[in-house]
């Protein structure tokens, strides 16, 4: 369960897709990126809410060249210069996502549930294409979930087990990501013995949980 | 005389009933909470995930892992709570939220906005959770200036930006009136520093005139 | 925000979607319904796991004849007799909901789906009149939202906004009910000042709750 | 000699792989749990809300609040996690637990199972969890009597009673033999106090013997 942050991201392998968790830095994976770039797995696919700040974490990732695509809610930022280069250059696909059918489709996809009505999105070209319906006189579109082959979030205590807390806003993601990959990588600040947290308290369970970094 | 951005935020803030729960929009609409009074129940909701959100934090308050949608760091008041963002957008979207207050590129009459994209040819799309916000809350304010910078109106018959949502504005709170948009078209709720028929004359298009102008 | 048990129930009118947490008696808001019976409101839809056992609670609010409708996946118990016998009378209605669908359903009312695509029932005689769909290779069963027009339910701490902690198992439905109704009353153990619950921990947000009785 | 309940629960642990994240029915499945090694890290999952159960609860430690899918009182384990019914189904539908182990009145060839209803007439339809157990697990065993108490098998080329999901079965543990199931058909496995062809002949279909009978 517990394992180098080298180690851990060997799990990712070229054309992978893989969630990214955090919101601007909080609950951003930053030691686990570092872990992939070094690793040097390619043609990615990536999904987070957004596409990388600076020139650190997954703004390096992409300069180095390793992502295909990038799935995201808001791309464009002050300092997301090395996404704007690359698709301004035609050299990344990006597919915008509504904030809250990211999230949902990620549940989606860990719940087992097939595609959605959701009410995001209605009359805007984000719809374009997409399914819609009227039900009780309201009009949706169809949603289908987001998997992962793997995960990379930030939590903020772990046990052996791999059950995890989060701390403040950096939640965010990070629950919803570990559900919807095949393998979900956390990094945690402390990592202690089963049975030293709350049952009341845990947000994510272990059984979501495959491998845990200790930074 | 027109209203300054402090001035339109302290009278949304007047519009907000007491004990609602409030998504404060990115940008200008934050400024609506140096409005609200301390004793008036209003709980704010930030959609990374938390209820019970206090003003920007300062010095050793800053906590990285504690900032609102718009990534700046804020401080956590008593009788907040944390959540992931699915259970965030669910609650957003499952029309939970009293008042959401959004910017506006263009409200139409009818209501509907559009404020995330100016559909440029070479611009990066990119929504957030505009989308969610505006179809989400009970009600969306819109706070914006009335023109402009070219001086075309914001308030308009048709939105020809691409839209974020249909119908789902009720009230547009600008620098020189508040209207109530709908179904039934545009209506002056109030001017500032400006006639009803001059406001007429400059949007260029039917304002109902309330009967309390 | 804090009432008695009676004046809270009052909220519910004849003819409403009443939905009532609780596991067997895990969770079950038994001093809500006793109010309930009390308040008199009739030509109800109950939304439960169960459709009552013994002689008290649902069973005693089925008994006195407020019930025209249970909706719940579990009503044949071993002192469900109440709900048996109005039923094998054709006194009172049921649909019955697999357990997964019932809280997924109402989970769906909360979060703003208009309907979702359910890997559950497919091929059973409980797929009869739903639209079905092949996504990705695997059959699922169309579901729509379960509204409730007042839930009941039972927590064990409250602060006085209503923010929300359960315990152990008791937990069960009480979140997603919550989520579900126009209006939600929860009774519970205990009511703290608010800033005496741990942001972290709540499970039920205050936006969630508007009555609380302390019982 | 067949299988006594207890013989046939001390197999049925023995085929679950270690750390395990594995959900027991209601009945004689629950016996399972008393012959799994304390040292195999299997997990167990009750679907009204946790991760980590423990052992029947006795005495002092029944707690009204902490019950099983039976609603029988339990323990917590050190490990545990509490979590709401819509997180607890999305967690068995989603496909995260390794083994879901249900009893059934019938089994097909192809893996349908059949434990909801007996399609009796006037029985009053009740279906709680098992659905989405059946459709939500990696891995459906199944542990039953092969024989009813007429004498038929349970082990049957197509379900007569109502289903509760389709092809979802792969392991059947019966008192005297264990069968694997699915798109290829029914596969004897082991047998015990019966030999493979009286099994085929009693069972009345065909039936693979494996390489290792």
């Amino acid at each position: 369960m517990i394992f180098s942050a080298e180690e851990a991201v060997s799990a990712v392998r070229d054309g992978d897709t893989v969630l990214v968790g955090g919101f601007g830095m909080a609950g951003m994976p930053v030691e686990l990126i570092d872990a992939l770039i070094e690793h040097g797995a390619g043609d990615l696919t990536i999904v987070s809410n957004n596409a990388g700040n600076g020139d650190t974490g997954l703004a390096a990732l992409l300069a180095a060249g390793r992502v295909r695509k990038v799935v995201c809610s808001f791309p464009r930022q002050t300092d997301s210069w090395v996404f704007d280069g690359l698709y301004r250059a035609g050299q990344i696909e990006l597919e915008v996502v509504p904030q809250g059918n990211l999230a949902e489709r990620l549940r989606a996809a860990g719940a087992g549930i097939g595609a959605f009505f959701s009410p995001t999105g209605v009359g805007t070209p984000l719809a374009e294409g997409k399914e819609s319906r009227v039900i009780d006189g309201r009009e949706y579109l169809l949603e289908y979930p987001i998997r992962g082959d793997v995960a990379l979030i930030r939590a903020h205590v772990a046990d052996r087990m791999g059950n995890l807390v989060y701390r403040k806003t950096a939640r965010n993601f990070g629950p919803v990501m570990a559900t919807a990959a095949a393998v979900t990588i956390a990094q945690v600040a402390r990592i202690v013995d089963v049975g030293q947290l709350d049952p009341e308290v845990i947000v994510t369970p272990a059984i979501y949980v495959n491998r845990l970094v200790q930074v | 005389m027109s209203l300054s951005r402090e001035q339109m935020a302290e009278i949304v803030a007047r519009d907000i009933p007491e004990g609602a729960y409030v998504n404060l929009g990115i940008g200008q609409p934050t400024m609506v909470a140096d409005y609200l009074r301390p004793d008036s129940g209003v709980v704010l909701h930030t959609e990374n995930g938390m209820l019970g959100m206090g003003r920007p934090a300062t010095g050793d308050e800053i906590d990285p892992d504690l900032t609102n949608a718009g990534k700046q760091p804020v401080t956590e008041l008593p009788g907040a709570a944390y959540f992931h963002h699915a259970d965030s957008f669910a609650m957003m979207r499952g029309g939970h939220l009293d008042v959401c207050i959004m910017g506006a590129f263009q409200v139409s009459a009818r209501g509907d906005l559009a404020n995330w994209s100016t559909g440029a040819p070479d611009a990066i799309p990119a929504v957030g959770g505009a989308m969610d916000l505006a179809i989400g809350a009970k009600q969306v304010f819109v706070m914006m200036s009335l023109f402009a910078k070219d001086g075309r109106p914001k308030l308009v018959p048709e939105c020809t930006y691409p839209l974020t949502g249909r119908g789902c504005v009720s009230r547009v709170y600008t620098d020189v009136a508040t209207f109530s948009v709908g179904p039934d078209g545009a209506r002056i709720i109030e001017t500032f520093g400006i006639t009803a028929d001059e406001l007429i004359n400059r949007v260029g298009m039917p304002l109902v005139s309330s009967p309390f102008d």
